[in-house]
């Protein structure tokens, strides 16, 4: 289908669009910019949320920051699409699509200039992607706890929704990771984003592995904390954990050695750049089709800058 | 055989831990009217059940019309042309009067799929008219009392030209009045030629109506006969296998000093300025028709219903009520008049319901004291003389009279100083009524004070000391035992209105 | 006579009405978008899919009922024509929107053979195992895959307006599909026989089933349209998201049908509730729901917002009830 | 004699415990890792969440209630130890564990206020809007961060094991805490005063309060207690996973609970339900969950496996139910 259309390849692109059709010459302080993001109650989210806001404050436009109540509401999402661009005076449209067919099918033929941030969409008449894949972000965590246990090692990956394209993409991104590392997969679980879930399934799976794991690849933070405890709990210590998202309490977990890993792909830069190329697309600028905010593999060595990073960037 | 409507022969039913019904036959004549009694427990509802395809006999035959047939649901029951207004109301109470007497039955439009309710509540009006109620049939029937519901129910079996109409006692929660008109149309169904099956615990109504009476015992037919070779010992004895010397033991206690009094008790619409007093080793009754406001008394004096003015003084002093938390702290007991809805916790065994309005007696500390409920509980159902399998046994498979029982048991545990009996004996069968007048008698003997609800004059009359008549919410009138003025004609005439 | 009856009726759903009107002006106030026609019919379309189910879990609602496998029932729907399309390359509407009906009722007359015939007690137990037996199947008929690229004839439903031009958005298909399936619904509960056993049903199901109506059918009817107009929900799904997407079964859209029914004056224990006030109930969350997106309000608020609202809908139903019935009894009887 | 009867009680739930197993049985030949004493031990470590929420929403069901509020209420309560920690330093557990019990029991006692004083009609509704709102508030009070970095005094409820030497993996104390309080729940529900008034309540309410009973304060207990033991549930499920995670407020702990309840032999409709059936009930759930991620299932199969247990469990019991009154109709005596 059209899924593989939705991941770009992390190169940089130079190709730019002339965003919208006649977009008004508006005074900055007119400017309103609609950004709705695939949640708002996480903190991953959070910190894309104060890049927003951060942005808006700095350039001076009024942002409308949204978010459905969990990453599975996408009827909820798809609703705010339709309310959100049915009001008359937006000049710019932000979206991370939940479900990105489904959102492209819902945005329909506006006028408004949309933009993508974290996930793209195959969106026809798109201003830009910011951000990193979830795909390329989970292949560089897949990858670096492959080359650390080294050919031949067991992994397992625990990961959130299935069958939600976010979940999905990750566990692609550490699937082909491994697969190219030579590691086998010995397990694939879905914990739905519950920490205590993750450490049930955790003990289960080192139960029906015989606590032969050398990698545990996660869908996020909160379920790496789960699966770290009950690894803990069995008595394991050179077990490679990776996190993904690097919320402040993955970032610790990284800091105390609990994680290995986590990947972090700079949500707060993403929710910023989001803000600043819209404005500059409702200015009638040209801005550039893909924008890769990059991911990091946060580590123990670059762990503890990253967390006093994240604080300040919270304040 | 061709000349029953209904034929029922060598029935068996049997329920985990007892037979309710053992080889039992009845036929029923065209046309007549064939009264059924025996005591609680005896099996006439399962009976009933077994007729109308709720219950499926174990063994047995059932001819109908001379031909063999079997009936194992309601709709066969009902195609096969029997009716049935059940012990237990079976009314919909969200539903209005006219959506209950047409249920399953209803009028369509001309050549259509939809419904008809002007016909439907015109006809509804017009029923319900022929029994005596002036009521708006559009109303939910959860707007009306246990009388309009019975009468409800009545209708719904009328409607149907039904060759048999069974009715459970059907008077049981009826008043004077409603007794007569159901007396009328019963008569004038007969006279159209249905058979009904007529089931009751009160006496008269068996001779005034039956032309034969049909008398079982522990599951078992005993005797049928004409009501003409009947007196009312002969039909005792046979039902309770004693005779009953007297039907209403009265014993005058010595009228001791003020237990109750009620002053401007108000509450706006239902009652108006109830003034009273009872005093203890005395039965203060209180008569009047359906809907005359008795069971609200009762409830307002529990703190079961809003009152809007008066007060409430026990043994002269003055007490707040709010609720029946109060009212129990305050040793008044409430035995009230659905037993269902209100008295028992059907899901429950008896022991459960027996201790449920005093559990403090049967707890140590903290803990219950299992063994004191089970001796308390064995005495209840040995004094009480409760027909069940055990103490444990869950209160909704007890029949309908021993259900009443074990209400009466739990308010006889709380050591109340007053005890309320809303209708206590309805339903229960001859012999258990006397039961419950010794009850009284051995509640009074005592000292305490017992007011008593009923819509049964000659209960009324038998054993109350005094009697307040009740209409429309207001007290029309009191009249003392010792009083010439002490007669059914004059408690009548103050429930119709008078001054007495 | 009839007439003012009907009114009558409508006024006494005035609670919910009520809290729908207070609803509206308050956020008329608070947002000048609010009150914009195409805002409106933004409502309107995002009323559509809850208030279909609605529709079916109020007759289960009446017959003291619940269901709460709807909408992984919509979803299983969504996801088997998702299949035909993907896997056997399926286009024709009529097998495709076949296949939903036929799917969404199967399952709804297997709730209700469970509940009647397998005695299962309460409808919330099978139906609670039956909604974890469609997520999954649903997952499975797809292959965990989210499917796109339906044809123009099955999204219209879910997707189409009616009288859109210029800057008009255009009233939605999907609404007006609903409100005829009210009417629908209307007429079987007030009109019919059938629509009366409902009640009856609910009510008193041992009364009923002493009248000779045969109350396992009724169930069973009750359950399986359920489940019919689960099929049109995610047939509206699709339309409206361009999308099968296997692992939303799992959305709590029960508890917002249910919530809807209750606002509207459906009660848990049966015999109550009619499809008006299920389509202000179902207004009345769309309607918090859009506000509060227009609001720009923070999760943590939207949560709470929501949350007070069901409870204060519920409350003034409640205490205008009490009221009424105090004004009565203090009007003398 | 009293032992005996109580076996009897116990075979009397012969039903579940039939599930339970079959269930076992089967999963031991399909896994060989199934019946190790470690993995035992899993399944008891992840029975203590559910297990312990769904103590408290028994005695809810009893009274014909339900509390769809107890996940968002232990995930809330976890979140203000989190707040407190996070915001203020607190690492005392007296005062984080204080005011983790004291939020679990005020919400519950605010459920019960709803539903007696507040007289709305079933607690589902008032019961769902509260999870909306303690969801919305779980995330205000750590403003949507998931913390770490509990003290272990906190966490030692949740993660610390018994016995814990060599390869035995020892013995939950989660699962031990959870068995004292099921001992607490078994003497409350069948040898106290109050027991007793809360099946009665649940059997019939009025009847209950027309016998002196104040069922208004029975009820608040009832709906009390069930908080209490979510915010046990919180501090649990902080000592499982580390963190007090906000977002997942939403999360359906609520079915699980209801669930086990169900399978083990109590009844929406009140007065039914046994503290033990309850555990059995816990324990089918968490062997199903822990077998099929020892079988390495997918989600579609976890899904449809969990829901066909959950309504065979109920049928099971049901059949027997029925086939048990037939053979003792019979019998005749
Ligand atoms: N569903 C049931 N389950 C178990 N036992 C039952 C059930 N229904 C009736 N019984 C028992 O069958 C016997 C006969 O009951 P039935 O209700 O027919 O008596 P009845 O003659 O109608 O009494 P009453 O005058 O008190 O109404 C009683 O012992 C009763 O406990
Ligand atoms: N004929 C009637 N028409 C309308 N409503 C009635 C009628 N009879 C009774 N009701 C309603 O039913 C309510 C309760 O009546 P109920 O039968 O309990 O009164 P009661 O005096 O306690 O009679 P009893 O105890 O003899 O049955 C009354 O307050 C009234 O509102
Ligand atoms: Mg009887
Ligand atoms: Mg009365």
């Amino acid at each position: 289908g059209s899924k593989d259309k939705t991941t770009s390849k992390p190169e940089e692109s130079k190709e730019t669009t002339n965003s919208g059709e006649t977009p008004e010459k508006a005074e900055d302080s007119n400017i309103r910019v609609g950004v709705i993001l695939k949640t708002l109650s996480s903190e991953y989210w959070s910190y894309v949320a104060a890049g927003v806001k951060q942005a808006g404050e700095d350039l001076g436009v009024t942002v409308d920051l949204q978010g459905p109540a969990s990453e599975t509401a996408y009827d909820e999402q798809n609703n705010m699409i339709e309310t959100m661009l049915s009001s008359p005076d937006l000049d710019a449209f932000v979206i991370s699509p939940l479900q990105p067919e489904s959102v492209v099918s819902v945005i329909g033929d506006t006028n408004v200039p949309v933009l993508f941030v974290d996930t793209d969409a195959p969106y026809e008449n798109k201003v830009s992607y910011i951000g990193t894949g979830n795909y390329e972000a989970a292949y560089l965590g897949g990858d670096y706890a492959a080359k650390k246990a080294g050919k031949g090692s067991k992994a397992v990956i625990i990961g959130g929704v299935q069958g939600n394209t976010s979940s999905d993409e990750r566990e692609r991104g550490y699937r082909e990771a491994l697969e190219a590392n030579g590691v086998e997969l010995a397990a694939v679980q879905y914990a739905e984003g519950l920490a205590d879930k993750a450490a049930s399934i955790m003990e289960n799976l080192l139960t029906s592995l015989d606590n032969d794991v050398d990698i545990v690849l996660c869908n996020n933070d909160e379920i790496a904390t789960g699966a770290s405890r009950s690894v803990e709990q069995a008595g394991l210590n050179d077990v490679i954990i990776v996190g993904f998202d690097g919320i402040q309490a993955g970032v610790q977990n990284v800091v105390d050695g609990k994680f290995t890993a986590t990947v972090a792909q700079s949500p707060f830069d993403m929710g910023y750049s989001a803000v600043e190329k819209a404005v500059a697309a409702a200015k009638g600028e040209d801005v550039m089709k893909y924008i890769d905010t990059g991911a990091i593999v946060i580590t123990s060595e670059n762990a503890e800058t990253y967390l006093a990073e994240l604080k300040s960037k919270l304040e | 055989m061709g000349n029953y409507v209904v034929e029922l022969k060598n029935v068996t039913k049997r329920f985990p831990g007892v037979v309710a019904l053992r080889d039992m036959s009845l036929q029923i004549k065209p046309g007549e009217i064939l009264g059924l009694i025996g005591e609680n427990g005896a099996g006439k509802s399962t009976l009933i059940k077994i007729l109308t395809g709720v219950h499926s006999a174990d063994e047995g035959e059932m001819f109908i019309n001379g031909v063999k047939q079997d009936i194992k649901t309601p709709s066969d029951a009902k195609n096969a042309g029997i009716a049935c207004v059940y012990q237990e109301l079976n009314i919909v109470k969200e539903l209005s009067i006219t959506d209950n007497i047409f249920i399953n039955k209803y009028i369509h439009k001309k050549n259509s799929k939809f419904l008809d309710y002007k016909a439907m509540h015109k006809k509804a009006h017009e029923v319900m008219l022929s029994l005596g109620q002036d009521v708006d049939v559009t109303k939910p029937c959860a707007n009306f009392g246990m009388g309009i519901l019975q009468m409800v129910e009545i209708a719904k079996a009328v409607l149907i030209d039904a060759k048999l109409i069974i009715m459970d006692e059907p008077t049981s929660s009826l008043g004077e009045k409603e007794v007569k008109q159901l007396m009328k149309t019963v008569r004038s169904l007969k006279e159209r030629g249905v058979s009904i099956l007529f089931v009751s615990h009160k006496l008269e109504e068996l001779f005034e109506l039956c032309d034969r009476v049909t008398v079982m015992r522990d599951g078992e037919h005993i005797t049928t006969d004409a009501i003409e070779d009947m007196d009312n010992d002969k039909l005792i004895t046979a039902m309770v296998g004693r005779t009953l010397n007297n039907q209403y033991p009265k014993i005058e206690g010595k009228r001791g000093k003020e237990a109750l009094r009620i002053e401007n008790l108000n509450s706006t619409g239902v009652l108006h300025n109830i003034s009273f007093t009872a005093y203890h080793g005395e039965i203060l009754g209180i008569a009047g028709l359906v809907g005359a406001g008795r069971t609200e008394t009762f409830q307002a004096i529990f703190g079961a219903f809003p009152v809007d003015g008066g007060h409430i003084y026990i043994k002269g002093k003055r007490v707040t009520i709010k609720s029946p938390k109060d009212a129990v702290k305050n040793r008044i007991a409430l035995l009230t008049e659905d037993r269902k809805g209100q008295g028992l916790v059907l899901s429950q065994g008896i022991d459960t319901n027996l201790i449920l309005a005093n559990l403090s007696k049967f707890t140590k500390g903290l803990w219950l004291n299992k063994e004191k409920i089970k001796n308390n509980g064995d005495q209840a159902v040995d004094d009480l003389k409760i027909k069940t399998p055990g103490l444990t046994a869950i209160t909704s498979q007890l029949s309908g009279g021993n259900q009443q029982k074990v209400v009466i048991g739990k308010w006889l545990n709380t050591d109340a100083d007053i005890y309320l009996f809303d209708e206590p004996t309805r339903g229960i069968d001859v012999g258990a009524k006397v039961e419950v007048y010794n009850i009284m008698n051995d509640l009074v003997a005592k000292g305490k004070c017992v007011i008593m609800v009923s819509s049964e004059l000659p209960e009324i009359l038998g054993m109350s000391d005094r009697v307040i008549v009740m209409r429309g919410g207001k007290i029309m009138g009191e009249i003392d035992r010792h009083n010439e003025g002490f007669t059914q004609e004059n408690i009548m005439k103050a429930a119709w209105g008078g001054r007495i | 006579m009839e007439s003012i009856i009907n009114i009558k009726k409508i006024l006494g759903k005035l609670g919910p009405l009520l809290a729908l009107i207070v609803l509206s002006i308050i956020l008329s106030f608070s947002s000048p978008n609010f009150l914009t026609i195409n805002n409106i019919m933004n409502i309107l379309r995002q009323t559509a899919v809850n208030g279909t189910i609605a529709s079916g879990m109020l007759v289960v609602l009446i017959t003291a009922g619940i269901d709460l496998s709807v909408g992984a029932n919509a979803v299983l729907c969504a996801s088997i024509m998702g299949m035909l399309l993907d896997k056997f390359g399926i286009t024709n509407p009529v097998i495709l929107i076949g296949a939903a009906l036929l799917t969404g009722v199967l399952i709804g007359c297997i709730n209700g053979l469970l509940l009647t015939k397998f005695h299962l007690p309460h409808p919330f137990v099978s139906t609670l195992g039956m909604k974890n037996v469609l997520c999954g199947l649903a997952l499975f008929v797809v292959s965990t895959k989210t499917i796109s690229g339906f044809p123009g004839s099955i999204t219209w439903l879910g997707s189409a307006n009616l009288f859109k031009r210029g800057s008009f958005s255009g009233i939605p298909i999907a609404f007006i599909a609903m409100l005829i399936l009210f009417v629908g619904f209307h007429v079987l509960l007030n009109k019919t026989a059938l629509g009366r056993a409902i009640y009856c049903a609910g009510g008193n199901l041992e009364a009923t089933r002493l009248s000779g109506i045969n109350t396992d059918n009724v169930l069973i009817f009750v359950y399986s349209l359920s489940g019919f107009v689960c099929a049109i929900a995610g047939i509206v799904i699709v339309g409206r998201s361009g999308v099968a997407n296997p692992s939303s079964a799992i959305s709590p859209y029960d508890t917002d049908a249910i919530a809807a029914c209750i606002i509207g004056g459906a009660s848990f224990s049966g015999g109550k509730g009619t499809i008006w006030g299920t389509l202000i109930g179902a207004l009345i969350i769309s309607i918090i729901r859009n506000g509060l997106t227009l609001l720009k309000a923070a999760s943590d608020v939207q949560y709470m917002v929501i949350g007070i609202v069901i409870i204060a809908a519920v409350f003034i139903d409640v205490t205008r009830n009490r009221m009424e019935e105090k004004a009565r009894r203090l009007a003398g009887k």
